[in-house]
């Protein structure tokens, strides 16, 4: 049976039309774009600076603000490090919300390590960042804070513009994780207000092994990736030319059709949710209800583990994610892996649920009948794991004798 | 499918041995704590020190199942001596291994085992 | 006219079987490695393990010893910033050779920034590390020192070996640049006995955008790039898996063909080295004579200024580099970025010549036609260029008056 | 070719007008240094104060090939006064831009004519 995917935030397929951009620049246009004083070099390095107005482009900003790196990772790394290291003449506090990504979450030990001290600002239940709190963490010598823009676990999106606004006022400088939003929503990094921000390319349709950081400019940021001098200066090494050209090609292809991708993904999110939420008893969605990305459904079923749910729809040619859509890494060389998911504790699920958590998150290839499909397989699949779950036996039987 | 886990660990995932309870069971194991995301409930019916059924629920992960079912196969007919014996290694090795992150289902399997046979041998008395 | 490549030390074309290999993993088996519970991740996964023993055995390593990083920079900063960090409790000093890359010297101001010190091994007229140096410069607090294997450049390959046996009885970690070497030269880590290597994807035909950092079992390594769980913890980020699937096979490519490629190098270098000896007069080889990359060609020409000459060669289709292969930026944003190379200041070639170096770096596709027509265009090029000299004409004067 | 060099730094360097040498020249100016990568020589041939004949040699790269071609080729025909305004963002300009980091060798262009004026004044007394 064909496939049905339904993850689409821990990954995308490349487009085919992103392919055929990138295919003259392996063999043919192979040359170092660095090498600019020789024929090999020149179509190459034009190839580069068209992705960066591409990029820039699709969130509002100037082409020399677009800095090109590895992975969101990467530029999340570049931004904490790179941001932090230039302006600790400002201060040593930094905030992070309690739903950042772990590529901002675990350089918290290496920037204390440096000096730094970290702090986080909570969310509310829907995983919204709470002003207050945000208010009450802010010190004199608060110097960075970083706030994502949407979670792609529980899809909700952050007021990033009334953040920056706050932080303006007290000159912080403010970064905000995009991966989820850029290529997926409107971003217009100007009218936000943020000092930077990740954009990751595999997260609409473009290769993996590319993502860029939006800079303002002005910004002070110290390199964190020594050598040549490429990017500016900021971050060394041979760019990936293939990869920048194909990222550069799906940032056009979300901007030119972003209005129908959201309104596809919009409709077909609500069917999804307002089917799940009909045929199955016990379930909880996660998130904020509104304010959240197209097409991204998550919640968490009373006495069904996740990850046999998510083994059942994937024998039923469903893809899905548990926990969080990235970190979720069973080959860890140990249980310790095994955390409940930060994202879920903040919003406040309980523990033990948080391992049953699931993320639909639909694409812009996904159809009407996929969603059919998956709301007349779910049902039978949860009443086979709460038959199996001792847990739901004694809930029933409590039940029973309270009837 | 490639995947973390063994063709047997998603056969018995798939189907599961002896799933269920047993109303008049002699002995019924209960471990595990769903904070920690797995709960096995292992049922005995016991004559003459020797197994003669066993079923199982469970509420937890793949190798959770099936390390649940599979130690229901393992100790089926033994006596409680041979089936104290069962070690989480056996069921992992009888499952053709797990996933270094997933070793503690084998073990919760054992502790369940170990539990219903306590509970057995308290109601005997 | 059909270009001639001569410039495989700035980068190499895909090589199209490489390619070949990459093209499932963008559309069709897109999928996220970490999502090995679902079908899509598992064969993803699958062809980073295999990519991973491809590069392992390429090098005489264990397979859990590559880590895969974006570049050959971000492996050398992964290498010295792991490693010192992780280490520092050994000492604070640190040994870098006078021609490392770029990716390594420039680490120096940040490193003492973390307050390690820096200190340089001094390399003979022939660019081959100064044992000697070494010996004087080791310190009892030494904690780590860097040494590239080949220098891409000046093409001198380094006594890697007798560097790590007299490190080792000093317990003094060692890191190894391969960049130039791995690929083109047999490399054993394990006879060379050094801690951790530098492998480039694109300097062998493989995809621009991946390398790996060799790294010793049992070495201690702090990561600087923090997330998810990848690459056993050292590295975060989704995997570039087509990236990855390219590289693996161009290891594969390498190690089976690796013979018949030096073989054919070699013979072509020495074809170019003779042929550039008795046709051009005050012409000077770089590099060491014997103890060099095969088809690796260097040398500077009096009176004649480097990128005129390199100018008029690629006018020829001739393309090759002038200066350090990587390092010439010519869209610097002044003038600072024109510095003399300290590879050849370090082997003593007078400033002013510096300017004036060439580099000649064949590949597996070039043939000795290709190099009788560089032997046929050069003097006409050197001549027209001396003839525009003042230099010449006033050595010319000289001469003359001499006679 | 895409480049960092325009179309008309190109044809001057491929094309240098007035390269070569003035053995009688009225004033002779060489700039530069060789440890800076570049050294221009420039010839002038002096008339009523008018430059009537100019070369240039240059050992240098492609910008300061063709800024000095470029210097010859806007100051032939001029007085000498004229001459003296000529400024090295007027060569650049003239030449279509040069990339930031090279524009040291415009003004190295503009010191040789410079120079070459001052030698000639002197030698006239
Ligand atoms: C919000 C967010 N930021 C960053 C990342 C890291 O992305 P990558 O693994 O591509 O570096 C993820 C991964 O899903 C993410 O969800
Ligand atoms: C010896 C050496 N190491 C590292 C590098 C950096 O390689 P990359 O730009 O691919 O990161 C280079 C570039 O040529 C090099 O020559």
């Amino acid at each position: 049976m064909k496939r049905i995917y339904f993850d689409h935030s821990s990954t995308t397929p490349v487009d085919n039309r992103v392919l055929d951009a990138m295919l003259p620049y392996f063999v043919e246009h192979f040359g170092n774009p660095s090498s600019i004083l020789i024929e090999e070099g020149g179509r190459p390095h034009k190839a580069v600076e068209e992705a960066r107005e591409k990029i820039a482009r699709l969130i509002g900003a100037q082409m020399n603000e677009i800095i090109f790196t590895s992975s969101a990772t990467e530029s999340n790394n570049m931004a904490i490090k790179g941001l932090a290291l230039a302006n600790k003449d400002k201060g040593k506090h930094i905030l992070f919300s309690d739903i950042e990504h772990f590529s901002i979450m675990n350089q918290a030990d290496f920037m204390r390590n440096l000096g730094f001290e970290i702090d986080f600002i909570q969310v509310d239940n829907y995983g919204v960042v709470d002003m207050d709190d945000l208010a009450k963490k802010v010190r004199d010598d608060t110097v960075l804070v970083s706030v994502m823009h949407a979670n792609l676990e529980i899809g909700t999106i952050e007021p990033i513009k009334e953040i920056a606004s706050f932080l303006k006022e007290r000159e912080i400088v403010f970064h905000s994780d995009g991966t989820g939003s850029c290529g997926r929503i409107p971003v217009d990094v100007k009218d936000l207000g943020v000092d930077s921000m990740t954009i990751s390319s595999h997260q609409f349709y473009g290769p993996k092994g590319v993502a860029a950081l939006y800079l303002k400019n002005g910004m002070r940021l110290s390199s964190i990736m020594h050598g040549g001098f490429q990017e500016m200066g900021y971050r060394a090494g041979t760019e990936n030319v293939p990869g920048i050209v194909g990222f550069g090609e799906a940032a056009r292809f979300a901007m030119e059709e972003l209005d129908e991708r959201v309104h596809r993904l919009v409709t077909l999110g609500k069917k999804l949710w307002n089917g799940m939420e009909s045929t199955i008893d016990f379930l909880h969605f996660t998130g904020h209800p509104k304010k959240r990305l197209p097409g991204h459904v998550s919640f968490w079923i009373e006495f069904v583990e996740g990850e046999s749910l998510l083994l059942w729809l994937n024998l039923n040619s469903i893809a899905c994610a548990s926990g969080s859509a990235c970190a979720s890494n069973m080959m860890a060389a140990d249980e310790t892996g095994l955390k409940a998911s930060h994202v879920l504790t903040a919003v406040g699920v309980p523990p033990e649920i948080c391992h049953g958590s699931i993320t639909f998150s639909l694409g812009k290839d996904n159809t009407p009948e996929e969603v059919e499909h998956v709301l007349y397989v779910m049902p039978g699949i949860v009443k086979r794991l709460r038959d199996m779950s001792p847990l739901y036996a004694s809930f029933r039987q409590q039940e029973g004798k309270r009837k | 499918m490639p995947g973390p886990y063994s063709d047997k660990v998603m056969d018995h995932f798939m189907n599961p041995r002896n799933m269920g309870e047993i109303e008049d069971a002699d002995g019924v194991g209960e471990v595990g704590n769903p904070s920690c995301g797995d709960v096995m409930k292992l049922y005995l019916k016991i004559q003459d020190d020797k197994i003669v059924d066993v079923k199982f629920k469970t509420f937890g992960c793949g190798a959770a199942i099936a390390s649940s079912s599979m130690t229901t196969e393992l100790i089926k007919g033994k006596t409680i001596d041979e089936a104290l014996k069962l070690s989480n290694q056996a069921v992992a090795e009888a499952l053709g291994g797990l996933p270094p992150a997933k070793e503690h289902c084998s073990v919760l399997a054992e502790d369940a085992l170990k539990a219903a046979i306590e509970d057995y041998r308290k109601k005997k008395g």
